[in-house]
C-alpha cells in the first residue's frame, strides 16, 4: 500500500503529460502550464526540511563543542538575518529591511560567488599541470588538443605558424562536435529510458532502500 | 596607495581576500567566509522560494484571485512535512511522485526530440551537404563517422571485442581530442574571471590601476 | 562571403547617396512614387497544430520583389469580405507567409487582404480579399508524430528486453572501469579510518543524473554500513536532499545495521551554486575523506571541487551527463563515468534483471540509429533527392 | 635526473602563485605583447570600417549584466570608439535587466573624447524586456519597440533617427552577449529581417558560434577577452583611439597565463618521460 499508491500516481501523470506533448489544444496546454506552476510550489515547501537540516546540523555542533564550532553561529545567524530581510523587505513599510538585502548580496554574497568563480582560474592550470601527460595514447590526444587550442588562443601561436588558429578551429568544429554529438545520443536514450523505467515503476530508488 | 572609502567596498575586498586564501590552505578565514557565504545565500534561497515561488504562485492566485484550485499543489507540497513523524513519513512518497511523474512524463519525448532526432538532423545535414562540397563535405562526413564510432564506444551490453573493439577505440579518440579541445577552450574565460577579481581589488579598493 | 556582396551592395548604395544628398538634411517628403504590384493569390486556413486562435496567411511574393521595390508585407483582417480591414501583422520582403497569432474567435470566418509596402514606404498596394479562413484547435500535433513513433519504438524494444530479462536469460553488461573501483574505493576509506563523501549533483529530482546518482548512492551506502564508515552526503537540492536522506536510512536498515546511521550524515548546505561548492572544499579539507564521490548533474563548480579533492589526496569517481563539464571530471579525477555510463553504473552495480533488459534495449536502439545514420547517408548521397525528404523526416515539431 | 624526476611534483601553491602574479602584474604594468588579429575580429572591423560617416546608425545590443564585464565591457567600448572616430552614427541598445548602467556608463566615458553630440552622433535607447518580441518590433518599426529613448525624448526628436526606421535602414546590427541571445539576433534581425549580425561574445560560448560564421549568417565575431583587444588594437593602429587598452592588457594576463600553463604541461611531461625512462631502466637491470 505504501509503495502502491505512489507508484500509482507516478504512473498515471507520467502516461498522461507524455500524451499532452502531442495534444495541441487549449485545455492540453492550460493544464501544461498550470502543473508547472504547481510543481514550484511543491518543491518549495522541501526548502522548510531542508533548512531544518541546516539548523540542526549546525545546533549539534554548537551544543556538542565541535571542532570550529563558532563557525556554526556565523551561518545560522547569517542564514535568519537574511532570510528575514528578504521576505519582510517586500513588506509595505519596511522597505529599509529590502534595501539592505539587496546591499548585503550586492557587497557579501556576490563577491564571494565571483571570487569561488574565479578560483577556477587557478585549478584549470594546477589540472592541467597534473593531468596533462602523455601516460597513454588517450591522454596524449587530450593534451595534445588541449594544447593547440590554447596555442590558438595567444598570439604566440599565430607568430609560430598561421595556420594554429584555424587547426584550432578545425578541432572545434570535427572532432569535438563529433564526440559531443556521439555522447549526447547516449545520453538521450539512457534519459528517456530512465524516464521509462521511473513510469513504469522499475526504477524505484526514488521509494528509499531500492523499493524493495 | 589610495584605499576606497567605502566601507561595503572593504567587507567585498577583505571576503574576497578570504575566499582566495584557501589557495595556500583551509585556514579561519577561508572558515569564517565558507560559513558566512553557505549561511548567507542559504538565507538569500529561502528569501527567493518565498518572494518567487510560494508568494506569486500559491498566494497570490488563493488570496487575490481566489483560485481554490491552488489548494492541491499547496496540500501536496505540505505533505513533505509529514516527514517528522514516524508513522506518517510515507506520505512525502505522494508529492515526491507528483514531481517525478510530471517530470518523467514531461521530459520523456523533448528528450527524443533534441536529443535523437534534432541531433539525427544535424549530423545528417552536415554530412550530405553537396552545396558545400569539398573539404566542406568530406569534414561533414568525418564527423559523422566520429559521432558512431563515439556512439559504439557506449554499447555495454556486448564485450568490446573485434570490430566493436576498434570502433570503440576510435570513438574513444574523438572524445579525448574533444575534452581536450574543450578544456582549452574554457582557459580563456576562466582567467578573465580572475582579471575581473583583481580589477576591483586593484581598481575599486586599492586606487592603483586607473 | 554571399552575405557579403549584398552588404557592401548597400554600403555602396548608402555611400551614393550621402554623396548625393548633403549631410544633414530634413527628410524629403516622398513623391508620389510609382505603385508597387500587389501581392498575388492570398490565401487564408487554419494554423495547423496549435490550441485554435490562429489562422495562416500565405501569397506569392510582389512581382517587384525581384525588382528590389518592395519593403515588406501588412497583412490585414476582417470579419467580412467587404468589411473594415485592419492591420495584424507586418512581415519583410522575402516571406510570403504571415501567422495570425491573435484571432479573436475559434470556428468564425475571417477575411485577409495583403497590403504590398513599396521601397522606403512609399507605396502601398492592396491585395484581393482572401478566401474566408477560420481557426480551430487541433487535438494532435502532427509535427510530432516522428517524435511519438520513435517514443513508442524505443518502449517496444525496451519492454521487450524487460520481459526476456524476466524470464530469466542471462544478460551481459561489459565493465565499466570506475564502477570496478567503488568497492576498492570504499574499503580504502575503511582502512584509513576516513569518510566517504558522495555529492549527488546539484540538480533538482526530475533531472535523469540525479536519479542515476541516487541510485549508486544506495549502493555505496550499504557498502559504506557493511565497513562501518562514515559516510558524508551533502545536497543542494532541497527535494534531493530529502530522497537522499530516505536512501541512506534504508540502506543502513537493509544490511542490517540501523543502528549505525547517523541522521545528520545526509545534511543540507544552500542553494547556491559557489555557497555549496565552498562548504564542500571547507568540509573535504577539513574532514579529508579518503573517497569522494561526485555523481549527478555538475556545473562550473565540477573543476572546483575535483581539484580540491585531489589535493587532498582521495580516491576520487566522478560521473555526469553534462557534457560541458567531463573534460575536468577527466583530468582532475581518477575514474569518470562518462555521460550513459553514469546510468549503466545502476544496472551494472545492482545486476537486476530489469535494469540490465532496459540497458539492452538502449544498446539495440543505439544500433537502430547507427544504421539510419548509414542508411541516410548513403541514400542522400547516392540520390541527392532524397535529402531534403530525410531531413524532413527528422525535423523536430 | 633527479631533478627532472621533481618536474612532476612542483607544488600546486608554486603554481597559483605564478598564475596570480602572471594576472596581476601586466594589469598594473603593460606590457604590450604583440597582438595578431583574428580573421573573425578583422572582418567585423572592416565592415564597421566601410559604413560612410553620418549616413545610417550601427545598432549595438549590450546584452549583458556585470558579471561579465572583464570580457564584454572592452567590446562595446572599442567598437563605440571605432564609430565614434569615422563618425559613424551608433545606437546602444539592452536586452538585459541589467544591462542599461553598463551601456550608458560606457557611452558616458567616450562621447567627449570625440565630441560625439547625443542625438546627432549616438542615440542611447536602454533596456526593454521581452528580447525575440522586440527584435521582431525593430524589423517592422524601431520606434514601435522603443518609442523613446532611455531618457524618455521621442526617437523623433533625435536628429539622427530622421531616415531610421528598421533593419533595412541599419547597416549592422552587433550583439554583445554571454548568452544565447546572439542566436536570437541571427535569428530574428538576420535570418528574418535581412540584417548584417556581427557577434562578440564570451570565451566559453564561441565554440557555438562557429557554424554561423561559416554559413555567413554572422558578419565577424569578436572572441571574449582576445577578440576585444584586437579590435582595440586596430583602433589604435589606424589612429581612432589613444585611450589605455582594458582589454589589451587583460589579454596580455590571459596570454602569459596560457603561456605559463603550457609550459607547465611541457615541463610535467618532461619530468614524466625522464621518470618513466629511469624507471624501465631499473627494471631491465
Amino acid at each position: 500500500m505504501k509503495r502502491q499508491i505512489p507508484l500509482i500516481i507516478v504512473l498515471t501523470l507520467g502516461i498522461v503529460f507524455f500524451i499532452q506533448f502531442f495534444i495541441p489544444s487549449q485545455i492540453s496546454t492550460n493544464i501544461y502550464q498550470t502543473t508547472l506552476q504547481w510543481e514550484i510550489v511543491i518543491s518549495a515547501f522541501a526548502i522548510v526540511l531542508a533548512i531544518g537540516s541546516l539548523i540542526n546540523h549546525h545546533m549539534l555542533k554548537i551544543q556538542r563543542r565541535k571542532p570550529h564550532w563558532w563557525n556554526s553561529i556565523v551561518t545560522l545567524i547569517a542564514m535568519l538575518v537574511m532570510a528575514l530581510l528578504g521576505i519582510l523587505g517586500r513588506v509595505e513599510g519596511m522597505e529599509s529591511l529590502g534595501q539592505l538585502y539587496r546591499t548585503l548580496f550586492l557587497y557579501v554574497q556576490a563577491p564571494m560567488d565571483s571570487a569561488m568563480f574565479a578560483i577556477l582560474a587557478f585549478y584549470m592550470a594546477s589540472a592541467a599541470y597534473r593531468a596533462f601527460r602523455a601516460r597513454s595514447q588517450e591522454a596524449a590526444l587530450l593534451l595534445i588538443s588541449g594544447f593547440i587550442i590554447m596555442l590558438g588562443v595567444v598570439p604566440f601561436g599565430s607568430l609560430l605558424w598561421s595556420k594554429i588558429p584555424d587547426i584550432a578551429e578545425w578541432i572545434m568544429m570535427v572532432p569535438n562536435m563529433a564526440a559531443k554529438r556521439g555522447i549526447l545520443f547516449g545520453v538521450g536514450l539512457g534519459m528517456t529510458a530512465t524516464s521509462l523505467k521511473i513510469i513504469l515503476g522499475i526504477e524505484r530508488s526514488w521509494l528509499g532502500g531500492g523499493g524493495k | 596607495m589610495i584605499f576606497s572609502t567605502n566601507p561595503w567596498v572593504w567587507v567585498a575586498a577583505i571576503l574576497t581576500l578570504c575566499i582566495f586564501s584557501f589557495l595556500y590552505k583551509e585556514n579561519p578565514f577561508y572558515r569564517f567566509a565558507e560559513h558566512l557565504f553557505v549561511g548567507i545565500s542559504a538565507g538569500y534561497g529561502v528569501a527567493v522560494y518565498w518572494n518567487n515561488a510560494i508568494v506569486p504562485n500559491l498566494f497570490v492566485p488563493l488570496f487575490q484571485q481566489h483560485n481554490w484550485w491552488f489548494i492541491i499543489p499547496g496540500l501536496l507540497g505540505m505533505m513533505f512535512f509529514f516527514r517528522f513523524n514516524q508513522k506518517t513519513g510515507w506520505l512525502i512518497l505522494i508529492p515526491m511522485a507528483v514531481l517525478l511523474g510530471t517530470g518523467s512524463g514531461m521530459s520523456l519525448a523533448p528528450t527524443i526530440q533534441t536529443n535523437i532526432l534534432k541531433q539525427m538532423q544535424s549530423a545528417l545535414a552536415d554530412a550530405t551537404n553537396l552545396k558545400l562540397g569539398g573539404w566542406g563535405l568530406i569534414w561533414g562526413i568525418v564527423t559523422l563517422f566520429g559521432v558512431i564510432t563515439t556512439l559504439s564506444y557506449f554499447f555495454f551490453s556486448r564485450e568490446q571485442k573485434g570490430l566493436l573493439r576498434v570502433s570503440a577505440n576510435i570513438g574513444v579518440w574523438f572524445i579525448m581530442i574533444g575534452f581536450g579541445a574543450s578544456f582549452g577552450n574554457t582557459v580563456m574565460g576562466r582567467i578573465s574571471l580572475l582579471i575581473g577579481r583583481v580589477q576591483f581589488l586593484l581598481t575599486d579598493w586599492i586606487h592603483i590601476i586607473k | 562571403m554571399r552575405q557579403k556582396i549584398p552588404g557592401l551592395l548597400l554600403v555602396l548604395f548608402w555611400a551614393s547617396l550621402s554623396l548625393a544628398l548633403p549631410a544633414r538634411q530634413e527628410p524629403v517628403t516622398a513623391e508620389p512614387a510609382a505603385a508597387v504590384a500587389p501581392a498575388p493569390e492570398v490565401k487564408a486556413g487554419d494554423t495547423p497544430n496549435d490550441g485554435g486562435k490562429a489562422i495562416t496567411v500565405t501569397w506569392q511574393a510582389s512581382p517587384d520583389e525581384a525588382r528590389g521595390l518592395v519593403d515588406g508585407y501588412e497583412v490585414l483582417r476582417s470579419e467580412t469580405a467587404e468589411g473594415e480591414f485592419s492591420k495584424v501583422g507586418y512581415v519583410p520582403y522575402g516571406f510570403t507567409s504571415f501567422d495570425d497569432q491573435e484571432v479573436p474567435q475559434n470556428a468564425r470566418d475571417y477575411f485577409y487582404q495583403v497590403k504590398t509596402v513599396g521601397r522606403g514606404a512609399a507605396a502601398f498596394t492592396l491585395s484581393a480579399v482572401s478566401n474566408p479562413a477560420q481557426a480551430r484547435e487541433q487535438w494532435f500535433n502532427t509535427a510530432r508524430v516522428n517524435a511519438l513513433i520513435s517514443c513508442i519504438l524505443f518502449t517496444l524494444i525496451v519492454v521487450i528486453f524487460i520481459t526476456r530479462a524476466k524470464r530469466g536469460q542471462s544478460l551481459f553488461i561489459r565493465r565499466i572501469a570506475g564502477l570496478a573501483a567503488v568497492e576498492e574505493a570504499v574499503g580504502r576509506a575503511t582502512e584509513m579510518g576516513r569518510p566517504i563523501l558522495y555529492v549527488p549533483g546539484l540538480s533538482s529530482i526530475t533531472d535523469v543524473a540525479t536519479i542515476a546518482a541516487l541510485n549508486i548512492l544506495g549502493q555505496v551506502a550499504k557498502k559504506a554500513a557493511e565497513y562501518d564508515t562514515p559516510l558524508l552526503v551533502p545536497n543542494r537540492d532541497p527535494v534531493v536532499f530529502t530522497v537522499a536522506q530516505e536512501i541512506v536510512k534504508s540502506a543502513y536498515a537493509e544490511v542490517g545495521r540501523p543502528d549505525a546511521y547517523n541522521h545528520d550524515s545526509v545534511f543540507y548546505l544552500t542553494d547556491s551554486q559557489m555557497g555549496f561548492a565552498s562548504g564542500v572544499d571547507g568540509i573535504m579539507a577539513r574532514e579529508k575523506p579518503a573517497t569522494n564521490f561526485f555523481l549527478g548533474m555538475f556545473w562550473a563548480e565540477s573543476l572546483i571541487l575535483a581539484e580540491t579533492g585531489a589535493a587532498t589526496g582521495a580516491i576520487q569517481i566522478a560521473g555526469t551527463d553534462a557534457i560541458s563539464q567531463l573534460p575536468f571530471f577527466i583530468t582532475a579525477c581518477d575514474y569518470t563515468l562518462i555521460g550513459e555510463e553514469l546510468y549503466a553504473a545502476s544496472a551494472y552495480l545492482s545486476k537486476e534483471p530489469m535494469l540490465l533488459g532496459t540497458m539492452k534495449g538502449q544498446d539495440w536502439s543505439k544500433a537502430l540509429i547507427v544504421f539510419l545514420l548509414l542508411a541516410g547517408l548513403a541514400t542522400a548521397l547516392i540520390a541527392p533527392g532524397t535529402r531534403d525528404f530525410i531531413l524532413k523526416i527528422l525535423k523536430v515539431g | 635526473m633527479k631533478i627532472l624526476e621533481n618536474l612532476t611534483k612542483i607544488n600546486r601553491r608554486y603554481i597559483f602563485l605564478m598564475v596570480a602574479v602572471a594576472v596581476i602584474v601586466p594589469l598594473i604594468i603593460p606590457m604590450n605583447l604583440p597582438t595578431i588579429p583574428g580573421k573573425y575580429t578583422i572582418k567585423l572591423y572592416d565592415f564597421i570600417d566601410k559604413i560612410p560617416p553620418q549616413s545610417q546608425p550601427v545598432v549595438i545590443a549590450a546584452d549583458y549584466s556585470p558579471s561579465m564585464m572583464p570580457e564584454l565591457q572592452p567590446m562595446l567600448e572599442s567598437i563605440i570608439r571605432h564609430c565614434f572616430a569615422k563618425k559613424v552614427r551608433v545606437i546602444v541598445l539592452t536586452l538585459d535587466p541589467n544591462g542599461a548602467a553598463l551601456s550608458e556608463a560606457a557611452l558616458k566615458k567616450i562621447a567627449p573624447e570625440y565630441d560625439a553630440v547625443y542625438g546627432r552622433d549616438y542615440a542611447f535607447l536602454g533596456f526593454k524586456p521581452g528580447s525575440s518580441i522586440v527584435m521582431m518590433s525593430i524589423g517592422e518599426n524601431i520606434r514601435q519597440a522603443f518609442p523613446a529613448d532611455f531618457y524618455g525624448k521621442s526617437l523623433d526628436s533625435l536628429p539622427m533617427m530622421a531616415n531610421v526606421r528598421n533593419y533595412a535602414d541599419i547597416p549592422i546590427v552587433v550583439s554583445i552577449a554571454g548568452s544565447a541571445i546572439t542566436q536570437s539576433w541571427i535569428a530574428y534581425a538576420g535570418t528574418r529581417y535581412h540584417a548584417n549580425v556581427g557577434s562578440g561574445c564570451t570565451a566559453v560560448s564561441t565554440a557555438d558560434y562557429y557554424p554561423f560564421l561559416q554559413s555567413g549568417q554572422l558578419v565577424g565575431l569578436l572572441n571574449g577577452m582576445k577578440g576585444a583587444s584586437e579590435y582595440e588594437y586596430l583602433n589604435q593602429k589606424n589612429g581612432y583611439s589613444k585611450a589605455p587598452r582594458v582589454a589589451g592588457k587583460g589579454m596580455d594576463a590571459v596570454s602569459i597565463v596560457h603561456l605559463l600553463l603550457m609550459a607547465f604541461i611541457i615541463i610535467g611531461n618532461v619530468g614524466y618521460l625522464v621518470a618513466r625512462h629511469n624507471q624501465s631502466k631499473k627494471q631491465g637491470a
